[in-house]
């Protein structure tokens, strides 16, 4: 067996692949398909302090190799979080990522400082990139400032490993990356969905109630790949990279561009055994090529 | 969860009527006994387009290990569906969601069925049947050939009221007049139990119809989903109960307790609801 | 038959139907496949001062519902069009846009002097989007001092109808759009091609040799819809929409969230008649919705 | 230009090796009799993943309107083809690009082809037969396997030279050794032009042979395609030629003429260069 232990920070995976933030639920819901003890990390579902309801439906609708969403962020809340969700998941033999989110920079770093006081957390996974929420979410994705206020404070807060999720609707996804890493955070994150739009014709109206939501899936995975080169080339700390992985072929992409791990996000949808086979995958992959160590992966692209 | 992924072979695959179809496969026995009203959810291509599994409900279990799916061609999803042919092997999720319920007090099952809304309803009566319920089925379609499953329902030996809206089979207009026409005449009203299945606003007209002569009512609401077991909060639907009880206890809605959740999800609290549930306006 | 005559500043267009730079070589390869009279107006590939070689192979990786391209805008110079390939396109019934590119803004004035002192040049599409040459394209197209100097330039020497062509590579497209519409442009198109990259895992070289590429096809038709229904509210010029479209309903799409005309790109490479489709397509959907006249239909999406 | 879009039947379609298949498709009349060399480009799916039409030489014309090809499964594309089945219907266009050339003034034509690179020298072997030239054929693979279509040329009466990597069949070692042992033997010299089809390390081994024993020699060139019919640009090569003679011109490659081109199409100037052409290390 290859050896593909990975770090992240501080936080030691026993191997790469996790699972996105908001396309695993709080991990009960896949239990009866995947092993969940198999997986590097589990990433939660963006929790905020108070519980939210989401946006109206639909929230859903299908693009050629991909899917928008707009939910909103609907949430258990915090409290509801630590209570029912975390402990359930603290008995898998996973790491746990918690994924949060807050209308204010104050609510951000309250829900950090929570969780940073919470038993089973393994790390925090800072969601400052999502379009689907009219405050907070993107808003602090796509200006340099905000950045780096939100990723300061929660710093500030919050003991465990932090890791700053950006946004890929901006110019310069380094420019962000620098300014997350300046301000301490151990990994980057990305990236979050793009902003997309569809039309019904027969009605007339968006396909999503909000309009506009965030499109994920393969067919964004060209921009994910190239975006983690980026940024692989302009910070030290470590990339934790996702935007439509489907197979080990695509992990491997991620992780020769500069990912030291990966998440499956849309793909858990409609192939609940993707982390499994992707984990199976990169094992092989290295047998054959002979390689022992994941890290000699890390960034290996010829480029 | 009693819910697996599985493969299954398509034994039968036949167009039933324009754009119909319906689709034999294999349950293999480590999957659990579907219960009417549950879905599967269905890998219909082999590659990222279409991307996401496509919810069909159990039309029928014919035999131990065979099931049926009747589904009507919509968009690219179903369409490629229906050229996967015999012997090709199916990704399936499932059996997955809430099925319906049979209230042991009630001794009358009213269905209601929109064109393919039929679908879900035939292992209902069967089951209605079993339990000894008198079954009053009603068919809506906007044609003759929306009209499905006739015969199979006429076998069970139920009393079967049929309309089209362009009046080519059985009475002119909506199931919805016919339902009406029926609800009134007094004594249909005791210890009945309401089903529906089909177009939103069916559904909603039913609703409103049951509400209006106090009879339960069970619908059986279709959302877009991605992932169909829960996960991805994406087939939210919202609910009337809950909202006006939040809009009582206080304006910030972000204090409620995780319970009173404006919105449910069709595909883990569905997809069957109680019509009384749902906001059908939201 | 309905009305499907759109105006993109002086210019009328007897349908909103075009096709996209560099998807459609200069008319003459797509000629056995569909009739160019039908089109509404042809966006000839891009064409600088001089001929440029381009970028060397391989320049096209396909991707989930897309394609990678690193073409790197060769073409033969603009005398060689002008004398070979105009000549050619002006016997058809159809309006020929040249799309320009330059690596200065000096080159880019001239290419479009040159070509506004040329008989049968209908408008000009200004490239300030291109991802896949070093200097100029993108560079222009992803920084507003840049993209203001480069249009008003042109404009200066340019009295044909002017078109600024967009990078969707930007944190806020409106931002650009003003800006082109500021200095003149008479209408705005986008999208140009998303940058993305692909690795091929066996040899751990990019797959194509530049590195990174152009993403197109349907799998970005999302987010170009997004940005035209963004351009749409921040401008009054038309917006001749791209990105994606295969089909009347995307065509459609496009119109409905604000684009008075759209042009077919990759979907040539794979359907040469997808363009005459379309044109049918919206007659078959106007005359069934009983609408007389297209302009009914721009950004007339319900929101 | 006397290409175009059409539809075709499949007729039959069978794996003839491990992942080899074999497809005849029906040749509408209207379409131009391809010539060897020539190519489709075929649209392999239904949906949008794959996106792109994928280029298959003619490998035979079995009869006036039946056509066959030959191929391997690689990748998406060559996989969601061998899934189809008879009677679907495939959309087409071509034939495209230019075929081989055969000089009137040559005696003997030597063919090389590394794996299923055989596919389009089938033709040019029944047209070198019917010019009445003498044919050497040169197959070469890793394995057994990849030997194909050994009869049907042995049929033709040519002389056959047979290697593989693992020597489970013919002689072991790269094909490009046992061509070099023939093209050593003086009198084979005279007269003679190559054919060569295979994997790009392949092909310019045997370039670099024929420059050395100054045969002439004809290369067919694979390059991802994306339109293949000269729109896209996508497909460049780049030349040998062109390129040294510019660089005598001046540094500045942007004053060069259009028809010095650094770069040439293979859909469009190809698939079949001269193997001088090619700048092997572009
Ligand atoms: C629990 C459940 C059970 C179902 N059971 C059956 C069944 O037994 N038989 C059957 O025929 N269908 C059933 N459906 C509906 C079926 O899932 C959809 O018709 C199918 O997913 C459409 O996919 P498509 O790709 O063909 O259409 P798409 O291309 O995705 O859509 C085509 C058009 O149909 C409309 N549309 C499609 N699906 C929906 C939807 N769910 N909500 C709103 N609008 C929609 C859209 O406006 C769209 O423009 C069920 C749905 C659910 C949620
Ligand atoms: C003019 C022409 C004629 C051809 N004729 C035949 C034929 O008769 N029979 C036949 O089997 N094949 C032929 N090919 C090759 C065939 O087109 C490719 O194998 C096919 O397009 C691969 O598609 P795919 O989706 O299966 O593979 P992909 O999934 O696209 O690729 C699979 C892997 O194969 C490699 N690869 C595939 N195609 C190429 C390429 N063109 N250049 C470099 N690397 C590549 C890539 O590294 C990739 O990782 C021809 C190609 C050309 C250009
Ligand atoms: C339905 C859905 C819900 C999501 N919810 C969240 C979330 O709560 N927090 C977050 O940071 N990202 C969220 N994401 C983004 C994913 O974690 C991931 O970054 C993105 O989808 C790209 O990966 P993919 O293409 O593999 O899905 C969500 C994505 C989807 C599709
Ligand atoms: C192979 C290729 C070449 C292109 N060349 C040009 C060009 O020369 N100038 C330009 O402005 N855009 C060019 N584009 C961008 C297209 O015109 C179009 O904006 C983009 O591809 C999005 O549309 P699509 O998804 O429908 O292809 C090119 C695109 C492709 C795929
Ligand atoms: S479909 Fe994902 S939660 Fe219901
Ligand atoms: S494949 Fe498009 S130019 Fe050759």
């Amino acid at each position: 067996m290859a050896d593909l232990k990975v770090k992240i920070g501080s936080l030691v995976l026993k191997n790469p692949v996790m699972v996105a933030s908001g396309t695993f639920g709080y991990g009960e819901e896949y239990s009866p398909y995947i092993d969940l003890n198999i997986l590097g990390a589990i990433i939660t579902k963006g929790i905020s302090l108070h519980p939210i309801d989401g946006n109206p439906p639909p929230r859903i609708w299908e693009t050629p190799s991909g899917m928008l969403n707009s939910i909103g962020l609907q949430n258990v809340g915090a409290k509801a979080f630590i209570k029912e969700k975390l402990s359930y998941l603290k008995s898998f033999d996973t790491k746990i990522i918690v994924n949060i989110f807050g209308t204010t920079v104050k609510e951000y770093a309250k829900v950090a400082e929570r969780l940073f006081a919470t038993q089973g957390v393994d790390a925090i996974e800072l969601n400052i990139s999502c379009p689907n929420v009219k405050k907070g979410g993107m808003i602090f994705g796509i200006d340099p400032k905000s950045t780096k206020k939100v990723v300061s404070a929660v710093r500030k807060v919050c003991g465990l490993p932090l890791i700053a999720k950006l946004s890929p609707n901006v110019t310069d996804i380094t420019e962000f990356a620098r300014i997350a890493e300046g301000e301490g955070a151990d990994a980057i994150s990305l990236i979050n969905t793009l902003l997309g739009l569809a039309v019904d014709v027969e009605t007339r109206k968006p396909r999503l109630a909000t309009i506009t939501g965030g499109l994920s899936g393969p067919a964004i995975k060209p921009i994910a790949l190239r975006m983690i080169w980026q940024v692989a080339k302009a910070v030290k700390v470590p990339i934790i990279g996702m935007g439509g992985i489907c197979s080990t072929e695509d992990a491997l992409e991620f992780i020769l561009a500069g990912a030291t791990a990966i998440a499956v996000g849309t793909a858990n949808f409609f192939n609940p055994n993707t982390a499994s086979e992707i984990i199976k995958g990169i094992n092989s992959y290295m047998t054959e090529k002979g390689i022992g160590d994941i890290k000699e992966l890390i960034g290996g692209m010829y480029a | 969860m009693d819910s697996k992924q599985f493969i299954s072979t398509i034994k039968t695959h036949t167009e039933v009527s324009p754009d119909y179809f319906l689709l034999s496969m294999e349950l293999p026995s480590e999957v659990k006994r579907p219960k009417p009203g549950q879905f599967f959810m269905i890998k219909v291509g082999r590659n990222n387009d279409p991307l996401l599994r496509r919810p069909l409900s159990i039309h029928r279990l014919i035999s131990a290990d065979t099931v049926q799916i009747l589904y009507r061609v919509r968009g690219k999803g179903t369409r490629v569906l229906s050229k996967r042919v015999l012997g090709e092997r199916l990704d399936i999720l499932g059996p997955l969601g809430k099925g319906f319920e049979i209230p042991s007090q009630i001794n009358e099952a009213i269905l209601v069925a929109g064109g393919v809304g039929i679908a879900p309803l035939f292992p209902l009566a069967e089951e209605l049947k079993r339990a000894g319920k008198s079954i009053k089925l009603f068919i809506g379609g906007k044609n003759r050939e929306d009209i499905l499953c006739e015969d199979d329902f006429r076998s069970l030996g139920l009393e079967i009221y049929i309309s089209t809206e362009d009046g080519s089979y059985g009475k002119g207009g909506l199931v919805t007049d016919i339902l009406e026409d029926y609800i009134q005449t007094p004594d249909s009203r005791l210890q009945t139990q309401m089903y529906a299945c089909g177009p939103k606003l069916m559904l909603k007209v039913v609703s409103e119809i049951a509400r209006f002569y106090s009879l339960p009512c069970y619908v059986s609401l279709e959302e877009r989903m991605a992932c169909g077991i829960g996960a991805c909060l994406g087939c939210a639907v919202k609910t009337r109960v809950q909202s006006s009880e939040l809009r009582v206890k206080g304006k910030n809605s972000r204090l409620r307790t995780p319970d009173s959740r404006l919105y449910r999800l069709v595909c883990k609290d569905g997809p069957v609801f109680n019509a009384e549930e749902i906001d059908w306006d939201g």
